[in-house]
């Protein structure tokens, strides 16, 4: 792997950028590994690259049945916080975030990453009671987390309208300035890049189609659209493919897939400096470096793998965003696309060990994975390399749905009286 | 905007008058006390979730008021049958012969 | 209209006295519907023979259709759904009729006389400014059939009786709201 | 007149001359033009600047493909409208453009200096550099690469105008008014259907308005098409939306478009929208979108005055505008003659023909031979020269690309063939084929009841585009039940031949490409860059798009996709078909945020429902909350007092006399029916069947899980009739819940509901003196503590009006619900306050409210609940109907996790300093100490000063909470920890002594 710098760039700009070498290697699918896991997304590839660089597991095959980071890694908008509520969500959330500080130069691949502060909106006097338990958890774990008046969270985001005549009147805000955006893509190639160089396959265009077990009900490897492939482990990090692969191996699991639409706007110069979110309202957005706006909605009321939805909860999506942000009617909407999201009941996701011995899962991150990325392929990579999940996982298990101690933060988030 | 075949108003009605109501023909243990504690979490979260055909109920809300099933296509997102809350699984055969029926010309 | 209950008190109507007309003929006309007895009737459609009995009207039986006498209006909202307008002076003996008939049907009828309040829409423009925010098809919906829909962001039950002469019955907390927005939508399309 | 305009001909309005400016440049114009047209007329070549290396930029295209000419359109204050395209944008009188992206001017562009740093700034050099020092990221690097990114204005003002939005049916929705379209619609309403033409543009006519001098049945085509529109104009069931693009097709046929109202007259009349959203459901759609030339990729191809060929053939014929004075043409494509003879025979210098192909069909030779226009076959542009506008070209053939001929010129027409316009198509899924002969990719496979015609798919000729068209249309009122239409054929005369094999050389120049040859205009990304992609293992195409942003500008990659994929092709060495194109997403254009909002602005963005009785509140200085949809008055503040005081007060009142509140927003629903108990007896926790007739109690509902859903006070009213109450904000989620069970999980049971929460005005009475007060007022109920025991329900009068008069309490004191019907509730508030005078009754809000039941441990569910306490949790086992086999929830209530010792429990908090107000949301320990992290056991749900107790008190669910009543916990807060001591959650009157009054 050639190392990534401006001298480099310098020298391959002087050679016309013709000498420029394939970032991660396209390798045919041997006949086994040690691990495969199936889903090129971030996840799995930052997986990949935890199994080689912390556990010395480097014969992995990372199986993608599409391109790699083309599910919701390629779709997301991007928002990384840890400001969650529940001790187990904040450990997990927060041992991601601590990940990303530094992992740009780690990885030497520049994601973006921009810690440019996120703001919880509050427009109820409910909100206010929710947003404050958030952050006196926050407080006492100690993540970052703090409380600003309307005033104070103008002066932190202008373009805000916190006129008290408003429809939803901003009545305050959390902050997590630590919170922000990385660029997805580049998150996905990094890793990409990273696990190749230690050896790691990724094998783009193969999908997983069927999981082999063995006289004790055990993993022995996957069915393929490329041919049978061998491992004693597989770890499922497949995102809206996770039901179709565990009923591959037999088992139903509490998720359901749904559709979450995100848009951008035509770029314009930097206007808005941080990302703001409104639970009340399901509206979110953002600002690019390139410049587009980018704006992310809740989910669409009925399953779906279609990653498109409907008009009508775009326009609301968009109403909202109007009304917090009276300033941007006048912009244009450039491209609005969808991504498949698998929710579980809890809205949490499962990290850890399955009734399959050898068979490991991590799904589940419905419309919020996308900040949990290097964590959760950590926590994978240590779960699978362990056979047994790491402390900060394993209150993720698959078992809870059964004992009923759910991690439930949207319960915690919603539920107005 | 999903245009739904409501099987009571017998009629195809815009989405926004409905709301989903999760998967169909998730039977509720007649006697939950005896069901085991792996029978119930079925029952409460183990959920089907196709790509592709799937049983769903949706909730005529803003309409004649109704709960029913459809047969929908999670993919492509179309919807194949509908039929009234109570009205058996209709038979894959059935499905099928329908699907091929709802090609556009 | 005879004053529905035998008080000094005065009914507070939050539409009171408005109407709007906008337009030469005019095209666009909104008005508060007089206030009148209204009953949500359940009954199994077996029983709606005896239902139409208490009633003293007809009451048609599929979804969509209504029967709209001089005094007494039955629209068939659901598969054993009925929203039954009436005279006020005739509401305490379809009270009494009906539970009468609940000895030998059972079935359920409840007061919803105060749940909504009634709007006229009408003029040439009615249709356009109802589908500024209504889904439906309006100008194929058949003439004389009733159905409930959103208007916007609120539930509706819209009755047309032809393509210029509308009836919403809208929620009470829903109506100032539903007013507006046909009021905008209707100057809005002025232009 | 200067040069560039021509003396007559075009569709200008010559007598309505408009005046408008251009970076501050007052220029004109004619009614009819685009400002682009306006400005070519002008001579003004240079218009934009690029996204990346800031390189100058002209026009490039005559329609809403364009990718350079973006320009801001300044209409006044609020109105600023950012990266329009110059080539849609009509002209108006005192239209003020400027230009964007570039400083501190257009023709003087510092930015461009990063265009030196050109090759450094290649495919992806972003992930690749600025990690050194670390700190420079945030604090340098990336505050730098913003300010320079950005392209647009960010707006300043906010928008004055306003969007409409409507729902439509059609029986045919035809999108694209060109000849495949026109005749799609004539056909589909000659039998009745009910059609909808759109198209983007000002005019209807498509390609037609660019090529006056064919005949069609006879006729010059512009009388056609001027009959053509009368006729459709004339038929009822025909409307034709110009100025609107379709730019979503979305499922079932349900497409979005939006109709520009006032962007062409500058501002919109006061009043009047700017833009409308059609919301479009159509039984059939016929797609008739037409095509886009394809740009050639050579370097320097993106110099000023580089355009296509097709582009300078409408403004020559349909704006009356020469592009330059001595063009070089350059081609992959027949097309590109008929641009170059039009424009020789209309006076322009046309000298040299650069056709990539090998062989030129004869009938094009010879004519170029006639018009004296020589012909290099087999030859490209090397690359270009010129600054601000291109001066000259290098023409080279393939095999010694390095040097070639200089040849000057002021622009440069190129085309490398056309691609369909299958957006709207691929957007409603259906699938693409690959078709060599045109090198693009055409509809195949339908998913839903659609059909293209004329070049949308791949039929680039008049005839075929009339033809099928037609056929289409048919077709589409065929298929819903109408007369189809479109038998006749159409005969069109002088239609430029196309012929067979029009594009046999590869319609870009890769292997000629060096240096800076365009594929995405707006991005600029290169040629090499999408090369250098593929090197870098970037295989899919999708990657390709998303490490070069090719195809990610604000043109969608309109002009430059099928490029990519051209070079991608070859540099991979894999057939196009392989590579496939990316997905196509809405919008087709840009669509503005205004009409996606529409009415849904200010106080229509959401419902506001408010209470019969709000009026008074508002009369009486309320101060409002939302809850839910709902606005309810949460204090009645008198002169100054602050919301501290003003609960204070109200509570004190309430206490010891009267306070009066709205409750009219709680849920209600009747439940009647023979099994109405039996129905309640399994959707609640507690018993309903033993509830005697005339009394009332408190429900607890459960969700499956186990967790509390709800709560209301539940009245039975007769054998079979239940007045149910929930929560506000529950209402509707219960009525649904209550359906499902009903017609779902027990049909048998003969139950109806119906929500009556409007039907009621409830006025909540608490306090010692409420029966005196309403005595007098009451008819035909008992109000004695004997007749009328607490939890009761009776039905009567007050003054006058018929009441469901509930005897309940959320205050812990004596207390009356009086529901009255709606229209009533106001008139009895405000009788009730009259009489109450006498008893100093004053009316209380939701914080009140909340203070007083909260001193009577009274929970709130969403409150002290948040979806995840059972009735244990809460201390409710007394509201669970032991006996019954099954209800909602029982179930869960027996899973593992339910029977733990340390789950959380409402417990009551007591400062030990009683004038702290502990904050809502706080955490509780049981350790004495601010060490991070600590472990929590639990967080404060409600807090308040209490007036009654002087002091401060607090509910909070505490791991274990009820073994640790009489101890101590903690709550840490930044700079002090407060302790507190854990107690029943009952503060006043734990045995209610003032109740059962
Ligand atoms: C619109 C939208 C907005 C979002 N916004 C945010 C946000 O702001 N912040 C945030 O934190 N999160 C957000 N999310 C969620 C976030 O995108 C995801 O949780 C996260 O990216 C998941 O990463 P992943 O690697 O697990 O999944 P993915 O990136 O989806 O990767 C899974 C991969 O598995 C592959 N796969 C599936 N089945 C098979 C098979 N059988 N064989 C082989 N391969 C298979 C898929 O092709 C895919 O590439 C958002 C999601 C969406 C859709
Ligand atoms: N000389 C050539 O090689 C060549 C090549 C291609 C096309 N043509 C000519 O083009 C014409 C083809 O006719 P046609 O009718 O198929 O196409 P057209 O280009 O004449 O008309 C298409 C129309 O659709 C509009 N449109 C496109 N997308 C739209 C959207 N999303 N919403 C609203 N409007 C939209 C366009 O503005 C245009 O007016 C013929 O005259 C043909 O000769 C010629
Ligand atoms: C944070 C973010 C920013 C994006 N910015 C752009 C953009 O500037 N231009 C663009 O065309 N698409 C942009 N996209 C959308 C992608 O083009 C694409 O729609 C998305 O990755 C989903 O893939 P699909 O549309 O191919 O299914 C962006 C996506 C994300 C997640
Ligand atoms: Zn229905």
């Amino acid at each position: 792997m050639s190392h990534f710098s401006f001298p480099s760039l310098l020298a391959k700009a002087m050679g016309a950028n013709k000498g420029w070498t394939r970032q991660w290697a396209k390798p045919q699918p041997k006949s086994r590994y040690d691990v495969i896991i199936v889903g090129a997304g971030g996840h799995g590839l930052a997986c990949a690259y935890y199994l080689a660089k912390e556990h010395g597991i480097t014969n992995v095959a990372v199986l993608e049945k599409g391109w790699l980071g083309g599910g919701n890694t390629a779709r997301n908008t991007t928002v990384i916080r840890s400001n969650y509520l529940y001790d187990e969500s904040a450990r997990l959330y927060e041992h991601a975030l601590g990940l990303w500080e530094g992992l740009s130069r780690e990885i030497n691949y520049n994601l973006m990453f921009s810690q440019r502060g996120v703001l919880g909106l509050a427009h109820t006097v409910h909100d206010v009671q929710i947003l404050k338990r958030h952050i006196h958890a926050n407080r006492l774990n100690g993540i970052d987390s703090e409380w600003l008046t309307p005033e104070q969270a103008k002066a932190f985001c202008p373009p805000l309208n916190i006129s008290a005549c408003a429809r939803y009147p901003i009545v305050g805000a959390s902050l997590q300035r630590r919170g922000g955006v990385a660029r997805h893509d580049g998150v996905a190639w990094g890793f990409a890049r990273a696990a190749s160089a230690r050896g790691v396959h990724i094998i783009e265009n193969c999908a997983v189609t069927a999981i082999n077990r063995g006289a004790g009900g055990e993993v022995t490897g996957v069915e393929t659209t490329r041919g049978t492939i061998g491992a004693q482990k597989v770890a499922l990090s497949a995102a809206a493919g996770t039901s179709g692969l565990m009923e591959m191996a037999g088992l139903k699991i509490p998720i359901e897939c749904f559709t979450l639409q995100a848009l951008v706007s035509e770029p314009v110069a930097p206007v808005f400096p941080c990302v703001a979110m409104s639970n009340t309202v399901h509206a979110y957005i953002s600002q690019s470096d390139k410049g587009e706006l980018v704006i992310g909605a809740g989910t669409e009321q009925y399953f779906s793998y279609s990653q498109r939805g409907p008009l009508h909860s775009l326009e609301h999506t968009i109403a909202a965003v109007c009304e917090m942000f009276p300033l941007f009617t006048r912009l244009r909407m450039l491209r609005n696309w969808g991504g498949s999201v698998d929710v579980t009941p809890d809205r949490s996701p499962i990290l850890g060990l399955t009734p399959v011995p050898g068979l490991y899962l991590n799904a589940g991150w419905g419309t919020g994975g996308f900040k949990a990325t290097p964590g959760a392929g950590h926590l994978l990579a240590f779960t699978v390399a362990q056979n047994r999940p790491h402390t900060i996982n394993a209150p993720f298990s698959l078992k809870r749905f059964q004992t009923g101690r759910l991690i439930d933060e949207a319960a915690a988030a919603a539920v107005a009286h | 905007m999903l245009l739904i075949d409501c099987p009571y108003c017998r009629q195809g009605r815009p989405e926004i008058e409905f709301s989903h109501a999760g998967e169909a023909h998730m039977e509720r243990p007649a006697d939950p006390e005896t069901a085991s504690d792996a029978q119930w979490e079925a029952f409460l979260f183990h959920r089907t979730n196709p790509a592709g055909i799937h049983f769903e109920r949706w909730y005529h809300i803003h309409g004649c008021g109704c709960y029913f099933n459809a047969v929908r296509d999670t993919v492509s997102e179309k919807f194949i049958l509908t039929y009234k809350a109570g009205e058996p699984r209709p038979a894959v055969s059935e499905i099928e012969a329908l699907m091929v029926e709802k090609e556009p010309e | 209209m005879s004053e529905p209950i035998e008080t000094r008190l005065k009914p507070f109507n939050p539409l009171a006295d408005k109407t709007l007309a906008l337009g030469g003929r005019p095209d666009l006309f909104l008005r508060p519907e007089d206030e009148c007895a209204r009953f949500s009737l359940r009954v199994p459609v077996g029983a709606l023979k005896k239902a139409a009995v208490a009633f003293e009207g007809n009451i048609p039986e599929n979804i969509g259709e209504m029967s709209v006498g001089t005094g007494k209006s039955a629209l068939c909202l659901g598969p054993d759904e009925w929203l039954l307008l009436a005279p006020y002076r005739d509401a305490q003996s379809i009270i009494v009729r009906f539970s009468q008939l609940y000895e030998t049907a059972a079935h359920s009828l409840v007061d919803v006389s105060y749940c909504t309040l009634g709007i006229k829409v009408c003029g040439p423009r009615a249709r356009l400014a109802l589908n500024s925010g209504c889904p439906l098809d309006l100008e194929n919906m058949p003439a004389g059939r009733c159905t409930r829909t959103v208007l916007a962001k609120a539930q509706i039950i819209l009755l047309k009786f032809d393509d210029q002469h509308y009836r919403l019955e809208i929620a009470r907390s829903f109506a100032p709201y539903i007013w507006e927005f046909l009021k905008n939508a209707g100057k809005i399309e002025e232009h | 007149m200067n040069s560039f305009r021509t003396e007559q001909g075009g569709r200008l309005c010559r007598d309505r001359p408009l005046g408008f400016t251009f970076e501050g440049r007052t220029l004109q114009g004619f009614k009819g033009d685009t400002l682009a047209s306006a400005l070519l007329a002008n001579g003004v070549c240079l218009v934009g600047r690029s996204y990346k290396y800031h390189r100058p930029r002209g026009i490039m295209s005559a329609g809403s493909e364009e990718a350079s000419a973006l320009v801001g359109i300044d209409r006044g204050e609020g109105r600023f409208d950012t990266s329009t395209r110059a080539t849609t944008q009509e002209l108006f009188e005192g239209l003020k453009a400027v230009s964007q992206h570039c400083w501190p001017s257009l023709r003087f562009d510092a930015g461009a200096l990063a265009g030196l740093g050109g090759p450094v700034m290649s495919a992806g050099f972003y992930y690749k550099t600025f990690m050194w020092p670390e700190s420079f990221w945030e604090r340098v690097y990336e505050p730098v690469l913003r300010k320079l990114a950005g392209l647009g204005r960010a707006p300043v003002a906010t928008d004055p105008d306003i969007y409409s939005s409507r729902y439509a049916h059609c029986d045919v929705l035809v999108v694209g008014g060109g000849p495949a379209g026109l005749t799609a619609a004539l056909a589909a309403s000659e039998g009745g259907a009910k059609v909808i033409l759109a198209d983007e543009q000002s005019e209807i006519g498509g390609d037609l308005l660019s090529t006056p001098e064919v005949q069609i049945d006879g006729q010059p085509a512009w009388n056609w098409l001027k009959s053509t529109a009368q006729t459709l104009a004339s038929r009822d069931n025909v409307t034709i939306l110009t100025r609107t693009t379709a730019f979503g097709y979305y499922q079932q046929n349900f497409l979005g478009l939006v109709e520009r109202l006032s962007d062409h007259l500058g501002a919109a009349r006061p009043g009047s929208p700017r833009e409308r959203l059609w919301r479009v459901r159509a039984r059939r759609v016929v797609l008739a979108t037409g095509s886009i030339e394809r740009p050639l990729v050579f370097s320097g191809n993106d110099r000023p005055g580089i355009m296509l060929a097709g582009a300078a053939k409408t403004y020559l014929k349909r704006y009356g505008v020469r592009v330059g004075q001595r063009p070089v043409v350059v081609t992959a494509h027949d097309s590109a003659y008929a641009s170059a003879f039009e424009l020789a025979e209309a006076g322009v210098e046309v000298r040299t023909i650069l056709d990539q192909r090998a062989h030129i069909p004869a009938h094009l030779s010879k004519r170029a031979d006639r018009l004296g226009i020589e012909i290099l076959a087999g030859h490209t542009i090397a690359r270009t020269c010129g600054h601000l506008r291109v001066s000259a070209v290098y023409a080279a053939s393939f095999d010694a690309i390095k040097g070639g001929r200089k040849i000057s010129c002021d622009c440069v027409l190129m085309s490398g063939g056309w691609t369909p316009s299958v957006h709207l198509f691929s957007q409603s899924r259906g699938t693409l084929k690959w078709r060599e002969d045109i090198g693009a990719y055409v509809p195949d496979v339908y998913t839903q009841n659609a059909v293209s015609a004329g070049a949308c798919d791949g039929d680039f000729l008049l005839s075929e585009a009339l033809n099928r068209g037609a056929e289409a249309g048919g077709l589409a009122a065929g298929a819903t039940g109408f007369e189809p239409g479109g038998q006749n054929r159409f005969g069109v005369a002088g239609e430029f031949p196309l012929s067979a094999a029009s594009l046999e050389e590869s319609t870009h120049a890769t292997a000629a490409a060096r240096g800076k040859a365009f594929v995405d205009f707006q991005h600029d990304v290169t040629a090499g860059d999408i090369e250098q992609a593929v090197c870098e293992g970037f295989h899919s195409i999708e990657h390709v798009k998303r490490y070069t942003t090719t195809g990610m500008a604000t043109d969608q990659g309109k002009t430059s996709n099928l490029n990519s994929l051209a070079i991608a092709s070859e540099a991979l060495g894999r057939g196009a078909p392989e590579v496939g194109l990316t997905t196509f997403r809405p919008p087709y254009t840009p669509t503005s945020f205004g009409v996606l909002a529409g009415h849904s602005r200010g106080k229509l963005f959401e419902v506001t429902r408010k209470s019969p009785i709000d009026s008074w509140a508002e009369e009486n200085g309320a101060v409002f909350e939302p809850v839910g949809l709902w606005r309810r008055a949460r204090y009645f503040p008198r002169d100054g007092e602050d919301m501290h005081r003003a609960v204070s007060r109200e509570c004190k009142a309430t206490r010891t006399s009267i306070g009066i509140s709205d409750a009219s927003t709680l849920g209600k629903i009747e439940v009647v029916g023979p099994d109405a108990a039996e129905f309640l007896n399994r959707l609640y926790t507690n018993t309903w069947t033993k509830l005697g007739v005339g009394r009332c109690r408190y429900g607890l509902m459960l969700g499956e899980d186990g967790f509390i859903h709800d709560d209301g006070v539940v009245g039975r009213l007769a054998e079979g009739r239940f007045h149910v109450t929930t929560t506000t904000g529950g209402a509707a989620g219960v009525f649904a819940k209550m359906e499902d069970y009903r017609q779902t999980e027990w049909p048998d049971l003969d139950v109806w509901l119906t929500s009556i929460s409007e039907q009621w005005a409830v006025i909540a009475l608490n306090g010692p003196n409420v029966r005196k007060l309403i005595a007098p007022f009451i008819e035909g109920i008992d109000l004695s503590k004997e007749a009328f025991p607490h939890m009761a329900i009776r039905e009567g009068k007050i003054f006058g009006v018929p009441t469901r008069l509930f005897r309940v309490s959320f205050t812990g004191e004596l207390g009356f619900e009086v529901n009255v019907p709606s229209a009533y509730g106001l008139a009895v508030w405000q009788r009730l306050m009259e009489a109450g005078a006498e008893y100093d009754i004053v009316p209380y809000g939701t914080e009140a409210l909340h203070v007083l039941r909260a001193e009577k441990g009274y929970i709130i569910v969403g409150q002290e609940t948040d979806g995840t306490q059972t009735p244990h949790d809460m201390g409710m086992d007394w509201a669970i109907g032991r006996k019954k086999p099954d209800f909602i929830g029982r179930r869960s209530l027996g899973r593992p996790d339910m029977l733990v010792p340390n789950r959380k429990q409402l417990v009551g908090l007591l400062t030990t300093d009683p004038a702290y107000v502990l904050e809502e949301g706080a955490q509780v320990t049981a350790e004495n100490t601010s060490a991070v992290p600590a472990r929590m056991i639990g967080h404060v749900t409600s807090s308040y000063w209490s007036e009654t107790l002087q002091r401060s008190i607090a509910l909070a669910v505490v791991e274990a909470g009820r073994k640790r009543i009489g101890g101590e916990v903690y709550i840490p807060m930044p700079g002090t920890v407060y302790p507190a001591r854990v107690a029943e959650p009952v503060f006043y009157d734990p045995n209610g002594e003032r109740l059962n009054v």
